[in-house]
């Protein structure tokens, strides 16, 4: 029984069959990696999990529990953070507020009206954010405004804002869509140190095989709304199907 | 100090100081002057600029913070009004219970529209508030006159029943005040040609601004405030955070319109009438024009924009051909009355004219509102304090 | 059976009016993103295009009249109108009779001038403004228009009539079988409201058939689009800003002779044409003309007396309550495209 | 005309000691005399408080006009106007109790809130000791109360409903122009005279205090003389166009439609009715009429051709003196000097301003006295004539003018804009008369005058 599960799901826009019959489980304190061409339905699937959007037919649970039905902010207070394709921060805020929000967040659940004390007496959630700040070697541009920041820093950002809230499982969107060779290796590295220190599972959608065969435990092939295959990398890389599919263009 | 940083701390007490000073600072020319026409520092708009202030500065919590604009925050000053001259009528001649009533209802409309409003965002949200303002005001001009009054306005009459204050031995109308300090009460200072008003009601409600404005230094230091901002900046990001952005808006929202409630309570208590006027779109239009004037997110631009607006309404809608002439006496007849003809215009039942000049030459010239102008002005009067001003008072909230 | 139908000429009537203006303020608000309070102005300004025509065309000198004194007993002086004397009397008087509708002529030009000259001279620099700057900066504009009107206008209402060929009444109920009397309505009306039909169509088929029509169809479907075209886009903004003052001006010349033009008329519509455009969905043209009729119909009713008997009140909120329903129940009103004007 | 300062405190510079020194707490700095502002120096400020922005601003405009010209006669400048004909000869043109009569101006915005603060700053900071102005009831009781309050007099100006002398009157506040009750006295024998006392009549009426009162005065008035009220809508102040609400009377089988509506409303509501061809309508062989229970002579520019021939009521008319006589005296010296003056023959509303001036001057100079109390002795029950009303009593119980009123017809061919009503009849006082408790005037109390301080 994986952390995630999900069964049977379908979703229609129209016409347009998105997602049939779609099967996915993720093990705990693994990686897993989707991949597929464009508008294989990653992205579909990936707003059914958090919320975005509700499938027609299936189920989708998480940690044993259903997240069908549920908001997205009620997801991630289940323990799901979603990094998104283009960085999604607090562009008006510093990054050290961009910290604090999802420090707030799990320490107080999803609404709480603490409107006197300062934000600076919260000493704790603040050394927390410091450390995560530390940790992906921010901490010097912690009174930056975050909207002025190179993209990578933006993208380093939105992922230590969604680690400091100890998500059980991370969602990351083309983590390095956009990103220069050394950034993507940077990030990498990065979601590596990530994966060994902590318990944490994550699920990567990615264009990048370089990224997803460095980090990836399990694969699934999703290719017009279908799981095609699901197998560690060393037998995605081989797979007739796949390279028929997906890689046989790539290569 | 009060649990403000030293920027915050040194702004609340250079406002506290100025509004101390008010009577003084409003009144610069000496009585008789020619130019006496611009001293401001009678006690009805003096009460006015606090009032308006705060008015101005809850707006801001809501438009400033979270950038919902709405379009109908008169309604909630026009309930507070209603519910703090009803007490007037029912209970007593004291404001504080007026003044709390006047909160509290306000803060219970608030609850209601904001909880309906606040399903839509951008410019359906402004047209819903509009929508209700709206139909608040309507009904109360018609409708509702056996509750506010209609046209002429909720009054106080000789025969109320005010069961707290016992029964009233003269045959005029009683005053609201604040145990046994009537609110009109005023003490003149005379000194050589100038006179200054000192008023009670001014103070009173002064003091209240002050609060009003330290609450609002704390909402936009606290995590509420970040938060408010943080919905400004990013709704998606703050979903996919873990918060619920609804009810920290509706919070927003209600506690603004207490804001608001809480300057008509106070509007009620300097003067006790209540006008269905001060629901209609332009007195909310007129807010949304002061907190931008003043600059939108800045802790005290509202209160510069609201004192704006009143000056150029009540000082230069008074300036009369007459005055212009004693003015310009010392000209050549022909000369004189050039200038006279030229100044005409704006001055007197032109105000508006001069209103809507000053509105375009501030958006063009200071998009930051009046605050960036403050800023401008400081920096050329030395570096240290232009340093002061632009902390205290501009968090990147735009 | 009667008085409904009565009431929904009205509403039409109405509706044309309402339309009108929420077309020109859709096209700016909905297309350039620009919150445009000076809009109603604009429709003030086009009605004052006809009275400013009228007087012209009817300025006069002053004539002696013998033996007659006015009220202080000086000589009594009779104007004639120099129309007369270039004219003939009666074609002079037919060219002043005639004064609001050649007016269009005289209103086309100068409101397309005076949107060019706000777009290119203030708007321009505002795009990319927060919505908040635009609000100021179009709201004191509007005042200083209005007030430049009140300036040399006065505040009273100033009677422009139509042509008397248009005045009395089309009995359209003899045509049915109706009692004569029973269901009449004013020519001039059922001009107003033909002369929107043509404008709405026109504005719809420039939109449709023109390759500016496209490139703007385009742009509110996807403003990123428009940016990325690149080239002259500067020109069609102002073209756009041209044209929907235009729109604007006409809906206020022909709009003179039912209601009497004062210097505030502009404020009066200004809020209830945002009602109507937002009701109709932001940057939906169809959708304003719909929310327009709909709203102009709705009202109609609300107004009769069996309707108030049941609801007291109505008629003074119905346009908000309506409003307030439609928006809650469509998220972005009749026809609102998503991600327009919602953050 | 004034030059100079203008303020209160340019009397104190002269008249109160000018030394440093800590006041005793007072209500707007009170004098030793015991009231309100009371003037110090060689000269008196009155503030003249009307419309100068919205939709009222030309009828402002108008008031304005009339109190410097009436300032003016008081200082004894000019030809004296009325001050000649006035039946009470305390003024002697040498200004107010020998003080030289300056004045503040303010807009009232026709809102009363703005009105309010307006006057505020009037009494607060010009040290105004009367206020007089307005045109609208919302406005005229709102700075009344104001007034009665501050221990100002309120010299009301143009306010026609029933209320401001009604169930909102005050001691300090006095209105001489007519109201509701009387336009309804005094048109319907008219009315009855004119179309006939078996007429049904459909009454549009807009949704304020003043539209209820005027409807309920003409109700009460026409339907005692036999006519029968068939509908009565009201309609929402904002409302500019009026078909939806004119229709209907299309298929009602009223033969008469009033409009209780003023103002931008009233322009429009005429405009309309007569665009759905009421005027040329005939029901069960009878003329369709309309009629304006209040006219004025700005809506009658307003609505232009559309008000020929229909009746309406006015408190005064220029034309008064010229076709009705000596009865009427004052007006001509009136209209001669405004007419000098600006050009133009003076509004009704002109006309109750600089009347309304004329007599505080005139209280004043009786009691002897600038405090309030004082004035409101003089005016109270004053019998006065020669102010082009004819015979006039203040009434005690209510601080109402009884005189007579015009009664008016919009002109078929105008010769110019200022001549668009022709008087049909004056309704004499007696007939528009009513007792102090009159149903319609039930509610409320005067209290007592107040001096302030």
């Amino acid at each position: 029984m994986g952390i995630l599960e999900v069964k049977d799901v379908n979703k229609r826009f129209g016409g347009l069959q998105a997602l049939g019959d779609v099967n996915l489980s993720v093990a705990e304190n693994t990686c897993h990696a989707i991949i597929g061409p464009n508008g294989a339905g990653k992205s579909t699937l990936l707003n059914c999990l958090v919320g975005k959007l509700i499938p027609d037919t299936g189920s989708v649970m998480f940690d044993g529990q259903s997240v069908l039905g549920r908001t997205p902010f009620e997801i991630n207070q289940m323990g799901i953070s979603r990094v998104f394709q283009t960085p999604e921060i607090f562009g008006d805020l510093t990054v050290m507020e961009n910290m604090l929000i999802p420090c707030f967040a799990r320490r107080d659940g999803s609404f709480a009206l603490h409107g006197i004390r300062s934000v600076f007496s919260e000493g704790e959630l603040r050394d927390q954010a410091e450390q995560m700040l530390e940790e992906v070697n921010m901490l010097d541009k912690r009174n930056m405004h975050s909207a002025s920041m190179s993209r990578g820093d933006k993208r380093r950002l939105e992922m230590a804002m969604c680690l400091v809230q100890n998500p059980k499982l991370l969602l990351l969107d083309e983590p390095t869509a956009g990103m220069a060779r050394a950034d993507t290796n940077n990030t990498i590295d990065l979601l590596k140190e990530i994966k060994e220190k902590r318990d944490i599972t994550i699920a990567i959608i990615e264009h990048d095989m370089h990224v997803v065969f460095s980090l990836a435990d399990r694969i699934t092939v999703l290719a017009q709304g279908t799981p095609l295959v699901e197998d560690t990398p060393e037998n995605i890389k081989g797979h007739p199907k796949v390279k028929e599919a997906y890689l046989g263009e790539a290569a | 100090m009060f649990g403000l940083d030293k920027k915050d701390a040194s702004l609340l007490l250079i406002v506290a100081v100025l509004v101390a000073f008010a009577p003084f600072l409003l009144n610069p020319f000496p009585e008789g002057s020619a130019m006496a026409q611009f001293n401001a520092g009678y006690p009805d708009l003096m009460q006015r600029f606090v009032i308006f202030g705060i008015f101005a500065i809850g707006f801001n919590i809501l438009f400033g913070l979270t950038g919902y604009l709405s379009f109908g925050h008169a309604a909630f000053l026009g309930v507070g009004s209603y519910a703090a001259v009803w007490m007037f009528k029912l209970l007593s001649m004291n404001v504080i219970p007026a003044i709390i009533l006047a909160v509290i209802t306000a803060g219970v409309f608030a609850l209601i529209i904001g909880y309906v409003s606040l399903r839509r965002s951008g410019i359906y949200f402004s047209i819903l508030t509009l929508a209700f303002a709206q139909m608040s005001f309507a009904l109360a001009y018609s409708v509702l006159t056996p509750i506010t009054g209609g046209e002429t306005g909720l009054q106080l009459a000789l025969d109320d029943p005010r069961i707290l204050d016992g029964a009233n031995q003269t045959n005029n109308i009683p005053v609201p005040g604040f145990f046994g300090m009537e609110m009109r009460d005023s003490t003149d200072l005379v000194l050589g040609n100038w006179i200054f008003t000192f008023n009670v009601g001014y103070y009173f409600a002064a003091i209240i601004m002050l609060i009003s404005f330290y609450v609002s230094i704390r909402i936009f230091r606290s995590p509420f405030g970040m938060m408010l901002r943080a919905v400004k900046s990013n709704q998606q990001r703050l979903n996919y955070t873990g918060l619920n952005p609804r009810p920290y808006t509706l919070a927003a929202f209600v506690i603004s319109g207490m804001y608001a409630g809480l300057a008509g309570g106070l509007m009620a208590s300097m003067d006790p009438l209540a006008g269905a006027e001060r629901m209609f779109w332009t007195a909310s239009g007129e807010v949304v024009l002061m907190t931008i004037l003043g600059g939108v997110g800045t802790l005290i631009g509202p209160v510069l924009g609201a004192g704006m607006i009143k000056y150029m309404e009540n000082i230069i809608s008074k300036i009369n051909a007459d005055i212009l002439h004693s003015w310009f006496a010392f000209l050549p007849d022909g000369l004189e009355d050039l200038v006279v003809t030229m100044i005409y215009p704006f001055i007197g039942k032109g105000w508006h004219l001069t209103l809507g000049i000053v509105f375009m030459l501030v958006v063009i010239f200071l998009p930051g509102g009046l605050v960036q102008g403050g800023q401008k002005l400081a920096g050329l009067f030395g570096r240290k304090k232009a340093e002061d001003t632009k902390t205290a008072t501009t968090e990147p909230a735009e | 059976m009667d008085a409904i139908i009565l009431q929904i000429l009205n509403g039409l009537d109405k509706g044309s009016a309402y339309a009108l203006i929420a077309l020109g303020l859709t096209l700016i608000f909905g297309t350039l993103g620009v919150v445009n309070f000076a809009h109603g102005a604009l429709f003030m300004i086009g009605a004052f295009c006809a009275v400013t025509l009228s007087r012209v065309l009817s300025l006069s000198h002053k004539v002696e009249v013998p033996g007659e004194t006015d009220f202080l007993g000086n000589p009594m002086m009779r104007d004639v109108p120099y129309a007369y004397e270039i004219f003939g009397e009666s074609l002079g008087a037919g060219i002043i009779d005639w004064a609001v509708p050649l007016s269009i002529l005289f209103a086309i030009p100068v409101m397309i001038l005076i949107g060019v000259i706000m777009e290119r001279g203030l708007i321009k620099h505002f795009y990319k403004r927060p919505h908040a700057d635009q609000i100021l900066v179009t709201f004191g504009l509007a005042i200083v228009l209005q007030e430049i009107i009140k300036y040399f206008y006065g505040a009273n209402p100033i009677p422009t009539p139509a042509p008397s060929a248009f005045v009395g009444s089309f009995d359209f109920g003899a045509l049915v079988g109706f009692d004569p009397g029973t269901i009449i309505y004013p020519y001039w009306r059922l001009v107003y409201f033909a002369f929107a039909a043509v404008i709405i169509g026109a504005v719809f088929a420039f939109l449709q058939f023109t390759t500016f029509g496209m490139v703007v169809r385009a742009g509110m479907a996807d403003r990123e689009t428009v940016g990325l075209l690149g080239i002259n886009i500067d020109k069609r903004f102002t073209i756009m800003f041209g044209l929907a003052a235009a729109v604007a001006g006409l809906a206020g010349v022909m709009y003179t002779p039912i209601n009497s033009p004062n210097y505030h008329m502009g404020m009066d519509f200004l809020v209830l044409s945002f009602v109507v455009v937002v009701v109709g969905g932001m940057g939906s043209l169809p959708g304003a003309v719909l929310a327009g009729f709909l709203l102009g119909i709705l009202e109609s009713f609300a107004s009769m007396r069996e309707v108030i008997a049941i609801i007291p009140g109505i008629n003074q909120v119905i346009i908000y309550l309506v409003a307030i329903i439609i928006l809650l129940t469509r998220p972005r009103g009749l026809m609102g495209r998503k991600g327009v004007m919602e953050d | 005309m004034s030059k100079g300062n203008l303020t209160r405190r340019g009397v104190l510079k002269t008249g109160a000691v000018a030394g440093a020194g800590l006041a005793l707490p007072t209500y707007l700095s009170a004098q030793e005399s015991g009231f309100t502002n009371a003037p110090t120096g060689s000269t008196v400020t009155l503030g003249f408080n009307v419309p100068q922005s919205g939709p009222y601003a030309d009828e402002g405009a108008d008031e304005l006009r009339a109190y410097e010209l009436a300032v003016e006669h008081l200082n004894g400048e000019g030809d004296g106007g009325m001050l000649q004909t006035f039946s009470s000869k305390a003024l002697q043109g040498n200004g107010i109790l020998g003080k030289k009569v300056e004045f503040v101006t303010g807009d009232t915005q026709t809102k009363s809130d703005a009105a309010r603060a307006s006057a505020k700053s009037m009494i607060e900071k010009d040290g105004a000791i009367m206020i007089t102005g307005g045109s609208s009831s919302g406005v005229a009781v709102a700075v009344q109360a104001l007034c009665q309050e501050a221990g100002i007099i309120f010299m009301a100006g143009l306010t026609h409903a029933n209320d401001t002398t009604g169930k909102d009157k005050r001691a300090n506040g006095f209105r001489h122009f007519f109201n509701s009750y009387m336009s309804g006295a005094a048109l319907a024998p008219i009315l009855a005279a004119q179309y006939g006392a078996d007429r049904k009549a459909y009454h549009l009426t807009a949704d304020y205090n003043w539209g209820y009162t005027t409807e309920e005065a003409v109700r009460s008035s026409t339907e005692a003389l036999g006519w029968e009220t068939v509908g009565t809508v009201l309609t929402p102040l904002t409302q500019t166009d009026f078909s939806s609400y004119i229709t209907p009377v299309l298929q009602s089988d009223a033969d008469v439609l009033v409009l209780n509506h003023y103002g931008g409303n009233m322009v429009n509501s005429l405009t309309n009715a007569v665009q759905f061809g009421l005027r040329e309508r005939q029901v069960n062989g009878k003329q369709f009429e309309i009629v304006v229970p209040l006219y004025s002579e700005l809506m009658a520019r307003g609505a232009g051709s559309n008000i020929a021939g229909i009746l309406g009521s006015q408190n005064w008319d220029w034309k008064l003196e010229n076709q009705l006589g000596a009865k009427y005296t004052g007006t001509n010296a009136f209209v001669k000097s405004f007419g000098e003056k600006y050009g133009f023959p003076p509004s009704q509303a002109a006309h109750t301003c600089y009347v309304q001036t004329l007599l505080y001057a005139d209280a004043v100079e009786r009691a002897g006295s600038f405090q309030p109390c004082a004035v409101v002795e003089a005016l109270e029950g004053f019998e006065f004539d020669g102010l082009g009303s004819g015979p006039t009593l203040y009434r005690a119980e209510d601080h109402q003018c009884f005189k007579d009123v015009v009664v008016v017809r919009g002109k078929e061919n105008p010769e110019n804009e200022f001549d668009l009503v022709e008087i049909v009849e004056v309704t004499p006082v007696e007939q528009v008369t009513y007792a102090p408790d009159h149903p319609q005037f039930a509610g409320g109390a005067l209290g007592s005058c107040n001096n302030g301080a």
